[in-house]
Order: structure tokens, then sequence, then C-alpha cells
């Protein structure tokens, strides 16, 4: 009983940030989907959303709620197992990330020593999800996208870890809220300017989106890796797919914009998350307004620009960095 | 190109080259073929840079009749080729001439069931799998002409000789009237 | 011609299934529509249809002439986006909509029936034009190849006619589909015409 | 279709068949396209037509030829009046109708607007397979325009049957010529910005550039004509080569390119839009007054026996009519030269061996009009 009670705090701990993931997640989608089809329409002459709701502020409810009323296709070819099995994959593992983000300095679900390494390692698992999603289709446009998709990430992975190692070689942590610590002064977007272009180009590819959107490449391959997903399953991956750009994008903050450093608000000690959010959602409405202004890249143009160029920019811009600490 | 040597050439390998004033049909040359001669022809087109507009056939008695249309990219010069097919309904194809002709010839073969010889690939293109029987375009039997009725009228008593049948001399000549800036 | 005319739609072998399928006289359809469903909640039906019809999403299927008119209603000036009903989806898994917008001949027949049955219930039909209403300018006598109405091969919810319709008359019927599955013509009236406009 | 794909399959294991279409967003209507693929490098490919037939050579040979006007509009809804226009001269020619000068004018500025609004559109699309949502906004936001103008004097907003065999069906009034100025300053103030926007996008130009290339030589074989010949570096256009109705008078560019890959005739049409404002322009200070429909025009339009061939210049190239006529006023024959089906005959060499994305590029540069194709 006593084991029980010194580790209650804890449990209660995790409860409540199980509870907070899901309302970002969840939150996080209703937030972006509204937004960015809000945005495409005014980047495009047009309203968007407008009779949902004042501005169509509903609308993405009741996308939602209608998926959930959608009856869910399985394939009659398909694998029923993996198929079924794939979005929930996609969806489950983009709470633990959520549990180690700084929101502010008093916020934050655990703070652990391999804090990033956390992040980056479930972050990964969307891709398996992608890949049994796509071959359980049993459908060539889903195994087109696997294909894409999986090249896509694996590749785009290397320089992104490069980028964020310049900053952990800075810093000597993983944790991070020690990152946030060490940017005090200065954030490191001004110390490590390449390293931050070359991770916010990355990022579009890890995240699926435009112009890097060739797992989904619609005038190609129909709707890609989901082509045979209905209904909730569908949008699993969508929700997925927003939560992933929510913690590509903390991670930028966190990283390289100061995380939850900010002018102080005024009696409001948890002040850092509203700064935080700020700089969070800025990135993501980068990565909105770019997908809809460029057009999509070739598959081969795309790899040759990971290999031929990021990756050697990034271990060179790494090479550089471990110098100069060692010189300073 | 040397439209007179052009001609020259023509006239050895068909029955007649008629020249029709382009105001009035809208081409130059008329040329009248064998069905054996068309591949000879076609192949001395593209020698001479024209390329084929078209290719389609009309259901005339005594036999249908294709058609070949060819124009040049420099020069003003509208051809129109005509061939009758065999008694099998067959023509040699000319699609490995003008590879443009692969599809005229498969939609020929669609819509008026003429076989082309050497085509490498004479599935229907345009009508279900099913209808290789269908030939839509064939005319019926009350709606059927004779191919006289269907060639123009000379205008002046002065006509080009025609290479089958020879023109009727009772018809009221066509009103020739050019609308037609040149 | 006339004969040909009247077996029109019996070339297709899977066209005649088709037929047999959506007859409406035929056993299985009517034992379905007659079993009770399982949980009967009015509050609930009534949201999800609210939501259904504000969320229809069309599947990209331009078939000719009216394709055009379809795409236009998507873009700037009509913008489908303020119903909702702009995500325009490529895959029929994902789309609740179908919009026929065009001529459907005899060798599309078969693939606009299993577009339709792969789209997952529910799942609405506009026939978009003359040609899907009712075959149109080809419903004459030499006509061999067009079928004469979508409603031959698939249950349509709502016909325009035009030829083709204008973008207006497309939100019109999509208006007209939200009225048929909610019951009320505008479920949220946030930018309702005024009276007498 | 009988090409038997497991056969296929089989018979070269690594390789395997992909169904593009009927249903697909990059065949722009109903194309479909069999794709033999090696990794992504498409090795062969095979399109198959038919899935837009309309039966419209037959149903010209059981009605009047003066009542065969709308469907000509239905062949190809985007130059639907250059379409008429092919038509109306081709009777014209055949009957030996003169038209008024006036309605001459009027049927040049008309189709030259909807040459533009042709490639207004085509503009869009093809960005949009390229995967650029925006830009067919833009350019739709455009075409509204055209669209309006058009609307108020022919009646309606794509399949527009406003030409007659010897005239036309309206009169233009002062509103149609001051909006279209307007419409003209419109665009030519627009053009900039595109050229901003989209043409000098890298993504864009890495995308076209020595993608589908052709040469003069390939075009003469296929037969393929308009702004992908042109792209090769011919100055062929139907307007200049066969000057048809009052084209002779204008003065205006055929605008050329030199490699013939997409990039060519991206810029092409592009250009081409520039210079039909430039023939509107010139029209629209040289309309004459006079009566818009010839003198004598009979009820029944017999034409004389013969054949006859009237040739267009279209949106995507040369559009021909052949009629046969057995001297009644119903058609023997009428064939319909599309330029899309010439030009589309050629993606199975033109695609061989390349990745699925450029073939979707390739296939967007041809401009498809699928009816026009099936007919």
């Amino acid at each position: 009983m006593e084991t029980f009670y010194s580790i209650l705090p804890e449990l209660i701990r995790i409860v409540v940030c199980a509870v907070c993931g899901a309302v970002i997640v969840f939150g996080n989608a209703l937030v972006m989907g509204y937004a960015e089809r809000k945005l495409a329409g005014h980047i495009m002459l047009r309203p968007g959303p407008m009779e949902v709701g004042p501005h169509g502020i509903y609308q993405l409810v009741i996308d939602g709620l209608k998926l959930m009323g959608k009856q869910l296709v399985v394939p009659a070819k398909a694998d029923p197992l993996l198929f079924r099995f794939a979005p929930l994959l996609a969806f489950a593992p983009v709470f633990v990330p959520l549990l180690v983000l700084p929101f502010s300095e008093k916020i934050q679900g655990f703070d652990l020593d391999i804090g990033l390494l956390v992040i980056l390692a479930l972050a990964s698992i969307n891709l398996l999800a992608i890949l049994i999603g796509g071959w359980a289709s049993n459908n060539k446009y889903s195994l087109f996208g696997v294909f894409r998709a999986v090249s896509q990430n694996v590749a785009y992975e290397i320089p992104m870890l490069l980028s964020l190692l310049a900053v952990v070689f800075m810093t000597n942590s993983f944790s991070l809220k020690a990152v946030v610590a060490a940017q005090s002064p200065v954030w490191f977007i001004v110390i490590q300017p390449l390293a931050f272009l070359i991770y916010l180009v990355s990022i579009v590819a890890e995240t699926n989106r435009a112009p890097f959107d060739l797992p989904e490449a619609e005038s190609e391959l129909t709707a890609g890796f989901h082509t045979e997903y209905s209904g909730m399953s569908f949008s699993l991956f969508v929700l997925a797919e927003y939560a992933n750009m929510f913690i590509v994008s903390s991670v930028a903050t966190v990283f390289f914009l100061g995380g939850s450093s900010g002018i102080p608000l005024p009696y409001f000690e948890y002040s850092g998350i509203i700064w935080f959010m700020l700089k969070v959602y800025s990135l993501m409405f980068f990565l909105v307004w770019i997908r809809w202004t460029y057009p999509r890249t070739r598959f081969d143009q795309l790899m040759n620009f990971c290999w031929k160029y990021l990756i050697p920019f990034a271990l060179v811009n790494l090479l550089i960095t471990v110098v100069m600490v060692k010189l300073l | 190109m040397d439209i007179n040597q052009v001609k020259k050439q023509w006239q050895e390998l068909s029955t007649a080259v008629e020249d029709v004033e382009y105001a009035v049909s809208g081409h130059d040359y008329n040329v009248c073929l064998e069905c054996d001669k068309v591949r000879d022809f076609a192949t001395l087109m593209l020698d001479e840079g024209f390329y084929l507009v078209d290719l389609m056939a009309v259901h005339v008695t005594p036999a249908i009749e294709v058609v070949y249309q060819f124009a040049h990219f420099e020069t003003r010069c509208r051809v129109l080729a005509r061939a009758f097919v065999d008694d099998k309904v067959e023509m040699p194809t000319i699609s490995d001439i003008y590879q443009g002709a692969n599809w005229h010839e498969r939609e020929t073969r669609d819509f008026h069931g003429v076989v082309f010889i050497g085509h490498p690939y004479l599935k229907p293109l345009i009508l279900p799998e099913e209808d290789v029987d269908l030939k839509p375009l064939l005319k019926a039997e009350a709606k059927l002409k004779d191919v006289d009725a269907v060639r123009r009228k000379p205008p002046e008593p002065a006509p080009a000789p025609k290479a089958k049948p020879a023109p009727k001399p009772e018809v009221k000549p066509a009103a020739v009237k050019s609308q037609e800036q040149s | 011609m006339a004969e040909q005319k009247k077996s029109l739609l019996n070339v297709h072998s899977y066209t005649k299934e088709c037929i047999e399928r959506y007859d409406g006289a035929s056993p299985q359809r009517t034992k379905i529509s007659e079993a009770p469903p399982l949980i009967r909640m009015k509050l609930s039906d009534a949201i999800f249809d609210l939501c259904r019809a504000n969320s229809l999403w069309p599947l990209t299927f331009g078939l000719s002439c009216c394709a055009i008119e379809m795409m236009c209603c998507g873009m700037a000036r009509f913008d489908l986006a303020r119903y909702g009903a702009e995500v325009f989806r490529p895959s029929p898994r994902q789309s609740d909509l179908m919009i026929v917008a065009g001529t459907v001949n005899r060798k599309m027949a078969p693939a606009l029936v299993t577009l339709y049955e792969q789209m997952p219930a529910p799942r609405y039909v506009i026939a978009m034009g003359n040609c899907a209403v009712a075959g149109g300018p080809f419903d004459v006598e030499a006509n061999y190849d067009v079928v004469l109405g979508v409603d031959k091969l698939i249950p349509v919810d709502v016909y325009i006619p035009g030829c083709p319709p204008r973008p207006e008359a497309l939100i019109e019927g999509i208006l007209q589909l939200q009225e048929k599955i909610t019951g009320k013509r505008f479920p949220f009236p946030q930018n309702k015409m005024p009276e007498g406009a | 279709m009988s090409m038997d794909v497991k056969a296929l399959e089989d018979d070269r294991h690594h390789r395997y068949v992909l169904n593009m279409g009927p249903q697909h967003p990059s065949t722009h209507g109903v194309l479909r396209v069999l794709l033999e693929l090696e990794g992504e490098y498409a090795m062969n490919l095979l399109p198959v037509l038919g899935y837009g037939h309309r039966c419209h050579e037959k149903i010209a040979e059981f009605k009047p030829a003066k009542s065969f006007m709308p469907n000509t509009a239905r062949m190809d809804y985007l130059g639907a009046l250059i379409y008429n226009h092919g038509f109306a001269q081709l009777l014209e020619k055949a009957a030996g109708i003169e038209v008024p000068e006036r309605v001459e004018y009027i049927r040049v500025i008309t189709s030259e607007l909807n040459r533009i609004q042709s490639h207004l559109l085509w503009y869009g699309a093809y960005l949009l397979d390229l995967g650029a949502f925006t830009p067919i906004m833009y350019s739709f936001d455009d075409r509204e325009h055209i669209l309006d103008i058009l609307e108020d004097v022919t009646g309606s907003r794509l399949t527009y049957c406003y030409f007659r065999v010897g005239g036309v069906s309206k009169d233009i009034d002062e509103k149609f010529v001051t909006g279209t100025r307007a419409f003209i300053k419109r665009l030519r103030s627009r053009f900039p910005m595109y050229e901003d926007l989209v043409n000098g996008n890298i993504i864009l130009q890495k995308r076209l550039i020595d993608v589908g290339e052709l040469t003069p030589h390939i075009c003469a074989r296929y037969g393929i004509t308009g702004p992908l010949l042109r792209g090769t570096g011919v100055a062929y256009d139907m307007r200049r080569a066969e000057p048809y109705s009052i084209y002779s008078k204008f003065d205006f560019e055929i605008p050329t390119g030199t490699k013939g890959d997409c990039m060519a005739s991206f810029m092409v049409r592009f250009h081409e839009m520039e210079q039909s404002l430039r023939i509107i322009e010139q029209a629209l200070d040289g309309l004459p007054e006079g009566p818009i429909m010839a003198a004598k025009v009979p009820k029944k339009l017999k034409i004389p026996a013969g054949d006859y061939n009237s040739s267009v210049e279209a949106p995507r190239g040369e559009l021909s009519y052949y009629l046969v006529s057995d001297g009644s006023d119903v058609p023997y024959r009428l064939k319909v030269r599309t330029p899309s089906y010439s030009n589309l005959s050629v993606i199975p060499e033109m695609c061989q061996g390349m990745l699925l994305s450029d073939v979707v590029s390739a296939m967007g540069a041809l401009d498809l009009v699928i009816p026009e194709i099936d007919r």
C-alpha cells in the first residue's frame, strides 16, 4: 500500500498528461484543419468554409462526426488484420512525444534526459504505420505511395537528425528543457541558421506535405497510401499527420526558436505556453502557406536534393559546430 | 518541295490526279489509288514532308472507300488520297510509315469493319470489346449510295476524268462562289 | 437501328447485372429496407444527418462538358467550400457524393457502377446535366452507345437539368440534397439570403 | 480491355501494370491508360479510349447539316465557338454562301476569346496536375470574365451554339465591346503576375524542361499540330498557313519554341493568349457596321454533291471537318478530325521510359479534351 501511495502522484500525473495530450492532438487537428481550409481559401481568392457556424468554424467538427458515421470498408483482397491495425498504429504513438515537450518552464509532462530521442524514435513509428497500411490495402496506388513514403522519410530523417545534432553538441544534452535553457541570451536560429533551414526543409518531407507530398500525390497516385481507407480509419491518418506536424514544429521551436522564452507577460506565471504556441503555429502557418503555393517536385529530384545537398551541408555544418565548440 | 515533281511521282503511283479548287472544296489535289499502292504513296508523302491529317472510310457502293488526307507544314498543299478496299474488305496498313495512322485505322476497323493488313494491334479502340461486329457507321441498305452520287459534279463541261466511273453528264453544276479570302 | 436501341443496355453483361441489382422490385433490396435498425435514436440520427449534409465530399469524377462547370463550381467565384463540399477526393473510399457530370456510355457504365459500389455508405448521387438525367441530346435514333440516363445504372438522389447546368444550378442541387438529407433547407442559416433578395 | 494483365505480369516478373483511369484526377476526364511499369519508370503505355464516345458522326448522318451545329460545341466544350466556326465555314463553303464582313469580325473576336478561355483553363488544370493548387483559382477567375462577356452575347456559358450558317445569331452591342476592351486590359495586367508566380518557379522549370521532347519529324508521323508542333519550332498555324475567315488582315505573331519539350509548349500557349488579345484588339478597332446574316440562306440547306473540307485552328491544333454530300441536306458522311486525337496518339512513344510523374506532366502538356478524342 505504501508503494501505491508513493507512486500515486506519478500515476495522476500520467493520467493528466495523457488527457492533455489527447486534448492537444484533437484540438490541434480541429484548429489546423479549419485554418488550413480557410487559409487555402484566402490564398485562392475565395472565402473557404462559410456556412457551418459563423465563418464556418464548426466545419471540422462536422467533418469529424461525418467521418465517424461512415461505413468502414475493408477491401475484399486486403489483409484485414493489418489493414485495421495500421491507422491505430499511426495514431497511438503521437501522444508520447507530447509528454516530453516543454510547453513552458513549468508545464511539461516529464523532463527526460533523452527527450529528443524519445520524440524522434516515436515519430518514426508513423512511417511504419504507413508502410503497413499501404501494403495491407493490396492496391497498386497505395503500394506506390508506400514506396515513396518509406524512401523519402528514411532519407530525410538523416539531415533532420544531423541538424538537430549540431544543437545537441552545443548544449551537451538531449533534454529539451536544457536546450531551451541554453538559449537564454540568443536563440539558436541566429547561431545555427543553416541547421534551421535544413531542418525546415526536412520536416516538410517528413510530414509528407506539399511540395514534398509525393506519397499522396493526388494527380499521380489518386490518394496515395490511404487510397483504400474510408471513414474513421482515414481520419486517424489525417489526425496523425496534423499531430506530427505539431510535434516537428514544436521540436523546431524548442531547438531553434528558444522554446517558451519570450517577453514574460505580467500576472501570468505560465505565460511561456503562449509564446510557445505562437511560435509553433507560425511554423505551421508557414507549412500551410508553402503547401498552397508551390508545385510538387518529382521523386528523383526530391531524393537527389536530400542526398546531394542537404546531407553534405548538414555534415559540414555539424563538423564546423564541433570544431567551434572544441575551440571556444 | 517541288509540287510539279511530286505530282509526277503521284501520277506514276495512282490512277488519277485531279486539281481541285481550294476555295470550293478545301483541298488542293485529289489522288485516286489502287489499294496495293497505298503504302508506296504514304512512303512518298512522308519523304516529301507531308503529315497525316486524317484517315477515314466512307461507305459507298461498290466498296468502302478509305480516304487519306495529307497536308504540309511549310506550303499550303492539302492532298486527298482515296482507295477502295478489296473484296475481303481489306487494306494494307500504313501505321508503320505514319504511326499516327495506327489509331485512325483501329477506329476505322471499329466503325466500318475495314481490316488493315499488317496492323500491329487491330483491337477495338473506341467501342467496347463486345462490339467488334457492331460497325455502327455502315449504312443501311436503303441509305447506301453509289460512289457517283457523292462525287463532285463538274462545274464546267471540261471535267477531270474520274478513276472508276465516268461522270454523269446531266447533272447541273454546283454553285461555285469563292467566299474565301486568299 | 431501333432494335439496337432497345437492346442498348443488354449488350454489356455487367450493366445488365447492375439493373437487376438496383431494380426496386428485387426481393433482396426490400428485405434490407424492412429490417429494423439495431439502434433507433432520433437525436443521434438527426445529428449525423446534419453532419452528412454539411460535409458532402464529392468524388473527382468528370465525364464530359458538365465536368468543367463542376470545376467552375469549386473555383473562386462560386466556391463550393462555403458549404463544406470543396474537398474533392480522388478516391471513392473517402467521398460521399458522386456528381455524375456528363454522358455515360456503355463502355463507361461498368466503371461508373464499380465506383459507386466502392463508395462507403451513406452515399449520394447527383445526376448533373441532361445526358446524365435522360440522355439529353443523344436520345436520338442514331444513338448506339450512350446510356440514356444514369438512373438506369445507379440510384440517383438529385437531378439537375441543363446542358450544361450553370454552377449556380449545381449549388442549388447540393442544397436540395442537404434538404433531402436533413429535411431542412438551411440547417445552418448563417448566410441565408434575406427575404425578397 | 483484353490486354491480358495477368499474362503480362507473369511474363516479365519485375514489371507490373498500373491502371490509370477512367476515373483519375490527371487524365482530365475519362481517358484510361495502362502503364507497364518497372519501378517507377513507364516502359509501355496503352491508352484506352472510348469512355466518352457519343456517336457524333453517326448523329450527323441522321439530321440536316444545319442542325448539327449544337453537336460541334459538345465535341470540344472548351473550343466550342471555334468548332462552330469550322462547321459554319464548311457549310458556307459547300453551299456557296457569302458571309457579311461584320459577321467575320464578330466570329474572329468571339473565337479568340474562346481560345483564351481554353488556354486559361489548361493553364490552371496543368498546374493542378503538377501539384500547384492555387494558380487554377487565379486563371478561373480571369476565365469567368470571358464567360460573362460571351454569355451576354451567346446565351450560354460553355457549349455555345452562336454561329449560324451565313452569320451569327445575335449582334454584339456596345456593352460587349467595352467589356472586351476592359477584359483585355485586365488580362494584360495579370500576365506579369502569372510570370512571377508560376513561370519562373524553379520547381516548375525542373518538372517541365527536357520532359516529353518532340521533333518536327515525330509531329509529321503522328500528325501532331497546334502548340505542341509550334513548340518544336515549326510556325504552323492554320490562321497563317491557310488563312480562313479574315485572319489574313490581322497582324499577329506565331509564338514558337525550340526544344519541343513540355516547357516549350507551355510557353507557346502562354504567349498565344497575348497574341489572341492582339487580334481581338485589332478586330475591335476595325469592326464594320453591317448585317449579321447573309442575305439568302435557304431554310433547307442543300449541299451539292461532292466532298468538302474545312480546317481551322482550334486551341489544341488543327481541326478539320470533312463532309461527303450526296446532294441532299443531310450529310452522307461527316468526319471530324480532332487535334487531340492525333496529339494523344504520340504518348506511347513520347512517354516510354519516363517516370510516372513525368508521364503526368507530359499528358497534361497535350491539353486533352476527352470527348473531342472519342467524339
